[in-house]
C-alpha cells in the first residue's frame, strides 16, 4: 500500500498494461520523451523503448487511425489524445470508423483500442481546453467510455479498458491529477460497467462521476450534520452504465439528484434518468433532479469558471430540496 | 506514361509470367462483369441505397493486388469492389453483401459501400473520405511492430488527396517510415467535379515530396505498369524503406454513383478513355504476345459464367433474420 | 400556392436566402455546377454565378473554417456539408471554432453560419451515412439546430437559420426529400425556437421530428381509431427549444411520449425528458416515455435498417403504454 | 538565409524608412517586456491556467505586421501574445485578459490563450492546433467578396504543419487564390518533440509545392528581412496573385508553456541562439546604421515604462461580475 497521486496510478496503470502484454504499445504526442503533457506517461519510454513507446506529429486524425489499423491486426494499441477537446479533431475516426467498424463488416474485426484523455474544467484552460468530453459520445454506439474519479479508479479501469476487446474512451480529470489517495501494490483490475457505492444513505441517491463525486461526497457529509442521509454513486463506466446499482438505491431512497460537469443538452445525466424513468418511474418520490453547469462554454477567469462547475453548496442545495419535495 | 517524381529507383521486379498475365486478365474481366452486374441491380431498383462503380479502373485493383501476397492487407473506398474482389473476396459472398443477404461478407450490415473480406486480406472499405488512410498506417505499424513483412496498400480517389486525413497519414507513415503503399487511381474527377476545379496542381504524385517519399506517377489503364510499380514499391516497403505515394491515372466509364449520368464529361472524353479500356489493351498485348484469340475469348465467357452463377446464388440466399441487428455492437 | 417536394422546398430557401441579401453565398462539395448530391441546390449557381454559389474540395475542415472567417468578416455564409455524418470530420470547427468563438472573445464576433446537412436513415445507405448526427451537438453550448420535417419549415427555416446571428446547423432529413406538400408563394419565414402543434389530442402529448413525426401522425390517426386522442408536437428547433409549448401541452394531457430517431444515450429526446422533469414532474400521471433506436449502428439490410428506425407501430404501442398506464 | 523554394519573385518593396524601423524595435522591446512579465505572473502562481511565451520570435510577428495595414486580418495561436500586440492591441487591456479581468479584451472570458482584439484586426488567438487556418482562409475570402484589398494573415508553428487543417486551408487558398500569407514561425519544436522526430523533411516551405504556391524559407530573427518577405507577399495577394507560404526560422527562448523547463534541448543550443536574439540583432542593425546607442536605450526604457504601467493598470482593474458569464453565447 503506497499513497499515490491520481496522476501516478494512471502511470502505473500503463506501465502495467504494457507489461501484461506485449501486443500494447503506447503512442501519441510527446508521450515517450517527454513523458507527456500532463506526466501521465512518466518514465513508460524508458522503461519499454522505442518501440512500444512512440511519439506521434501533431495528427490527431492518424493517431486514432493507427490505432484502429493496429487493432485490427492484432494489437491492443494504446494512444494517448491530450486534452479530451482534441477528441473534437479526430471525431470522424471515433465515431464514423472505431465505433462502427466491428459492427459494419459483420464481426469480422474487433477494435481493443484505449484512448486516454484529459478532461474537465476547474484549472483554467479556459473554452477549448476544458470540456466534459465524453457527453460528445453518448449517442455513438459500439464506444465504451470510462471516467475513474479515484486513483484506484484511474488504475483499475486503464487495466480494464486496455484488456477490453471493443473501442474504450478513458477520460482522466485534469482536476484530479494531485489527489492523492491510498493504492496497494496488487490493486486490482476495476471491470467495466460496475458503479461503486461510494457512501451509504437512506434519503436520497446522488449518481456522480470525477470531480463531481468528491464535491457528492462533500455535499453528503455536509447534509449530514442537517440529518439528512445521502447514498452517492459513481458509476466510473458511462457505457456500459451500471443501472442496477443506481435503481437498487433509489428503491431504498426514492429520489434522485445527478451531479454533473457539464451542460444539461445530450449528457450522461439526462441520459441516466431518462433511463430510470422508463422502468422506475414509480420509485420516484420526488422529481429526479440534474445539477449541471449552465449552457455556455467555459470561461477563463476564475470566478466565472467557478460559477460554471456545480458547487459543493449547489449540489446540497439540490438535494435538500429534493429530499424536502 | 511512367514519370518518377522522386525516389522510386529499387530494382526493377521480375514482371509476371504468361499464366499470371492471363490470370489478371480474367480478374479484371470479373470485376467488370461484376460491376455490370450491380449497375443493373442498382439501375433497375432491385437494390436500394447506393453504388459507386469502378469499370474502367479494374488495372489498377487487379494490377497492385496481383503484385502482392495474400497475407498482404489492403483497405479502399465505397468505390471497392474491385479492389476487394482482387485480393481475393469470393464473388458471390461480394454480390450477397450488395443485396442485404445473410450470407454476405459482412451478413448484410456493411452494403456495397463496406465489403470486407478480412480472410483476404480485404479489411475493409470506407465510405467516408479519407477514413481509412489512417487505418492503413495502423496496418502498416502493427506488420513491423510483429516483425512480418506484410505490406499494408490504401486505394483512395484523386479527390481524397484533398482531405486532411492524407496529410496526417502520409506524414506519419513516412516519419515511421511503414510499409504502406498509398495509391491514388486518379479517375480526375470527384464526384461530379474535375480535379482542376478543386486542386491547385495537376500531378498529385508530387505531394510526396511533402513527406520525402517516393511518389510515381503512372498509367492506371497499363495492369503490367501497375504490377510492376508496386512490385517494386513493396519491395521497397519490405525493405524497411517505407512508404510510397502512387499515382495511377485511370478513368470511371460509369457516373460516380447509382444517380449519376455523369453530364458534366466534356465532349468526347469518354470515348478517348473506352479505347484505352484497360481490359482492351491488356487484351490487346496478351495477343500481341501471341495468346491466341480464342483463350482470350475462353477466359472472357469463363469469368462471365463466374460472375452470373455467383449472382444467381446470392441471390438466392435468404435475408439477414433481423435479431442479427443487436449483434456485433461489441466484442 | 405550389406543390413542391421537401428538397424543393430547401433549393426555393435557399435561393431566397441569396436572393435577399447580397452577404450570403453558397458553398460546399458540388453545390454549384453539380446542384448538389441530393440537388438541393439545383439551379442556384445558374441563378446567382461564381461569385456566390462555390464548389470546393471535399475539405470540411477547410469548408467550416472558411464560413467561420467569412462570417466574422461581416457575410453570412450557407455551407454544405454533404451528409450530416461527415460533421464527424469538421466536428472541431463547428464545436471548438464556430460554438464557443463569440463566448471566447467576449462578444467581439458574431458568427452568422448555417451548415445544412443530409441526416437520418431509412433510404440504405448504411451505418457512415445514416445517423441522426443532430444529437452529437447537443452538449455544445453556442449552437443552434433545427430539423425541418415539412417542405413548409424546410424553407421557413432555412430562411431563419441563415438571417440568424448565431450558427445554425440545419438538418434535412434524406427520408424526406420526396415529399410532396403545398408551399405559399410567398411561405413564411420560421422563427427559430417555436414548436408546431402538428394534431391536437387530449390523451398523450407525442413530440417527434422528421421522419418520426410523420409516423407519429400516423400512429395518431391509428389510435384514434382506438379512441385514444393524441396530441402530435414537431419542436422543429432543438436549439433553443420551445418547452413552454410542449409544457403546456404536457399539463393537459399529463402523458408524454417522444418518438426519436437514433438511440437513447446523449440524445434530443433524453434531454427533452429531463428538462420537463425539472419543473413538471407533478404533470406527469405516467411515466415519460422514449420510444427510440436500439444502441446499435445503422445495418445496411433492408429488414435490420428498418428494425432500428422506429415503426408507427412501436411508437402506437408506446402511447398505447403510457395511456393505459 | 533567405531560399525561395518556388515562386516569391514580385516586385521588391520598399523598406522601411528609419522611423519604421525604430519603431519596429519599440514594438519587439514591448513583447518582450510583456512575455517577461507573463512568465512572473504565471511563474509565482499570481495567475491559473497555463501561457505559451514567445520571447525570441519577436521579429516575425512584428516585422509581419508591421508590413501590413491595420485593416488587414490576422489570427494566430495560443502562442500569440506577440502577434496580437503587434497587430495593435493595446498592452494593458492585453495583461487584463490574461489576468481574467472584466476590462480584458475578451472580458475575462478568453484568457492567455485567445487574446483578440477584433478592432486591431487581431481576430482570434485558437488553441487547437490548426484550428485558425480555415477560418484564415475565409477571413481572405471575405475581403475578395466584399471587394477589398485586404490581406488576411495566419501565424501558426512547425508543429502544426503536421495536421490536417493545414493541408485543407492551403489547398483551398490556393484553389482559390486568396489573399492569405501563412507564416510558419518555425522554433523547430513543437512543445517538446524538436521537429526531425515528427517531420520527414526538414524545409517545411517546401510544402507549398503541393498547393502549386511559392513557399519561402526566411530568418525570422531579422525583423527588416521578415519585413521585406511579409510586403513582397502582401502586394501578390492584394494583386489578386494568391496565398503564400512562409516559414519564419526562429527560437522560442523559453518552454513550451508555462510548466516547462525545456530540459529537451541540446546543449549550447539556446546559447547559440541567444546570440541571435532578433532584438540583439535589429538594435546591431540600427546602431551600425548609426542611430545613437542613447537613442536605442531610451526606447528599450519606454517600452519598458509603457509594459510596467499598462501591468499596474490591468492589476487594479476588477474582476468580471460573475453574471456576465451569462452573456456571449448567442448573438
Ligand atoms: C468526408 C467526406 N466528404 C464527402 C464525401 C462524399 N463523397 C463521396 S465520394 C466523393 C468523391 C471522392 O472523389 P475521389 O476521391 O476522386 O474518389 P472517386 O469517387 O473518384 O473514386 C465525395 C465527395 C464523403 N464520402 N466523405
Ligand atoms: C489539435 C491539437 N493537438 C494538440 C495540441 C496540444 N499542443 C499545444 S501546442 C502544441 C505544439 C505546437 O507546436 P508548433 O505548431 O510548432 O507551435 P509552437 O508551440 O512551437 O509555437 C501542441 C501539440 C493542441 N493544442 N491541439
Ligand atoms: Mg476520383
Ligand atoms: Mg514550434
Amino acid at each position: 500500500m503506497t499513497v499515490v497521486t491520481y496522476r501516478q496510478a494512471i502511470t502505473r496503470g500503463i506501465a502495467d498494461a504494457l507489461a501484461a502484454d506485449d501486443d500494447v504499445f503506447l503512442f501519441g504526442e510527446d508521450v515517450a520523451r517527454a513523458g507527456g503533457a500532463f506526466k501521465t506517461t512518466d518514465g513508460i519510454w524508458e522503461r519499454f523503448g522505442d518501440e512500444r513507446v512512440l511519439d506521434t506529429p501533431i495528427s490527431e486524425q492518424a493517431i486514432v487511425g493507427t490505432a484502429i489499423g493496429a487493432a485490427i491486426r492484432g494489437l491492443r494499441p494504446l494512444a494517448e489524445v491530450m486534452f479530451a477537446d482534441f477528441a473534437a479533431v479526430c471525431f470522424d475516426g471515433i465515431v464514423n470508423e472505431l465505433a462502427k467498424y466491428r459492427y459494419m463488416t459483420g464481426g469480422q474485426v474487433t477494435c481493443p483500442v484505449t484512448i486516454h484523455m484529459a478532461n474537465g474544467a476547474g484549472t483554467g484552460f479556459a473554452a477549448q481546453h476544458s470540456q466534459p468530453a465524453e457527453n460528445w459520445f453518448l449517442n455513438t454506439p459500439g464506444l465504451k467510455i470510462v471516467v475513474p474519479g479515484t486513483a484506484a479508479d484511474a488504475y483499475g479501469l486503464m487495466r480494464a479498458a486496455v484488456a477490453d476487446d471493443d473501442p474504450v474512451l478513458y477520460f482522466e480529470h485534469k482536476g484530479l491529477f494531485g489527489r492523492r489517495e491510498e493504492l496497494p501494490d496488487d490493486a486490482p483490475i476495476v471491470p467495466l460497467g460496475v458503479a461503486e457505492t461510494v457512501r451509504a444513505g437512506e434519503h436520497c441517491t446522488v449518481v456522480a462521476t470525477q470531480l463531481m463525486r468528491h464535491r457528492a461526497v462533500e455535499a453528503a457529509e455536509l447534509l449530514e450534520r442537517e440529518g439528512i442521509s445521502v447514498e452517492v454513486i459513481d458509476p466510473r463506466t458511462l457505457v456500459p452504465f451500471d443501472h442496477d446499482t443506481v435503481r437498487a438505491s433509489v428503491e431504498r431512497t426514492n429520489r434522485l439528484v445527478v451531479a454533473q460537469e457539464g451542460s444539461a443538452g445530450g449528457s450522461w445525466g439526462g441520459t441516466l434518468i431518462t433511463a430510470l424513468l422508463q422502468e422506475g418511474f414509480e420509485l420516484l418520490d420526488a422529481p429526479p433532479l440534474l445539477v449541471c453547469s449552465e449552457e455556455t462554454p467555459v470561461a477563463y477567469a476564475a470566478a466565472l469558471e467557478a460559477a460554471w462547475l456545480p458547487s459543493v453548496e449547489r449540489i446540497a442545495d439540490g438535494i435538500r430540496r429534493t429530499v424536502a419535495y | 506514361m511512367t514519370a518518377k517524381t522522386a525516389g522510386g529507383q529499387a530494382a526493377a521486379a521480375t514482371p509476371p509470367d504468361r499464366d499470371a498475365q492471363l490470370e489478371m486478365l480474367r480478374a479484371m474481366h470479373e470485376i467488370r462483369f461484376f460491376e455490370d452486374a450491380c449497375h443493373r441491380l442498382f439501375a433497375t431498383g432491385a437494390v436500394r441505397g447506393t453504388t459507386h462503380l469502378c469499370q474502367g479502373q479494374e488495372a489498377v485493383a487487379v494490377g497492385a493486388c496481383h503484385a502482392l501476397r495474400r497475407e498482404d492487407q489492403m483497405t479502399c473506398t465505397y468505390r471497392g469492389h474491385g479492389a476487394v474482389l482482387a485480393k481475393g473476396a469470393p464473388l458471390d459472398r461480394s454480390f450477397g453483401e450488395i443485396l442485404g443477404k445473410a450470407p454476405g461478407l459482412c451478413g448484410g450490415k456493411g452494403g456495397s459501400m463496406h465489403l470486407t473480406d478480412v480472410e483476404a486480406g480485404a479489411l475493409g472499405s470506407f465510405a467516408i473520405v479519407g477514413g481509412h488512410l489512417p487505418v492503413s498506417v495502423g496496418v502498416g505499424f502493427a506488420a513491423r511492430y510483429r516483425g512480418t513483412d506484410e505490406v499494408s496498400i490504401c486505394f483512395f480517389g484523386d479527390g481524397s488527396t484533398n482531405i486532411g486525413a492524407f496529410h496526417e497519414s502520409l506524414n506519419l507513415a513516412a516519419v515511421w517510415r511503414l510499409p504502406v503503399l498509398f495509391v491514388i487511381e486518379n479517375n480526375l474527377y470527384g464526384e461530379y467535379s474535375p480535379l482542376s476545379s478543386t486542386t491547385p496542381i495537376e500531378v498529385l504524385a508530387d505531394r510526396a515530396a511533402s513527406y520525402g517519399m517516393p511518389g510515381i506517377r503512372i498509367d492506371g489503364n497499363d495492369v503490367l505498369e501497375v504490377h510492376a510499380t508496386i512490385s517494386e514499391a513493396a519491395a521497397r516497403a519490405r525493405a524497411g524503406e517505407g512508404p510510397t505515394l502512387i499515382e495511377a491515372m485511370t478513368y470511371r466509364q460509369k457516373g460516380h454513383s447509382r444517380a449519376d449520368p455523369a453530364k458534366y464529361r466534356p465532349e468526347g472524353e469518354l470515348e478517348a478513355w473506352l479505347k484505352r479500356d484497360p481490359i482492351v489493351l491488356h487484351e490487346r498485348a496478351l495477343a500481341e504476345a501471341g495468346v491466341p484469340q480464342e483463350r482470350l475469348d475462353e477466359i472472357r465467357a469463363a469469368a462471365e459464367q463466374a460472375v452470373e452463377e455467383a449472382l444467381e446464388r446470392a441471390q438466392s440466399w435468404p435475408d439477414p433474420d433481423p435479431e442479427t441487428r443487436l449483434e456485433h455492437v461489441y466484442a
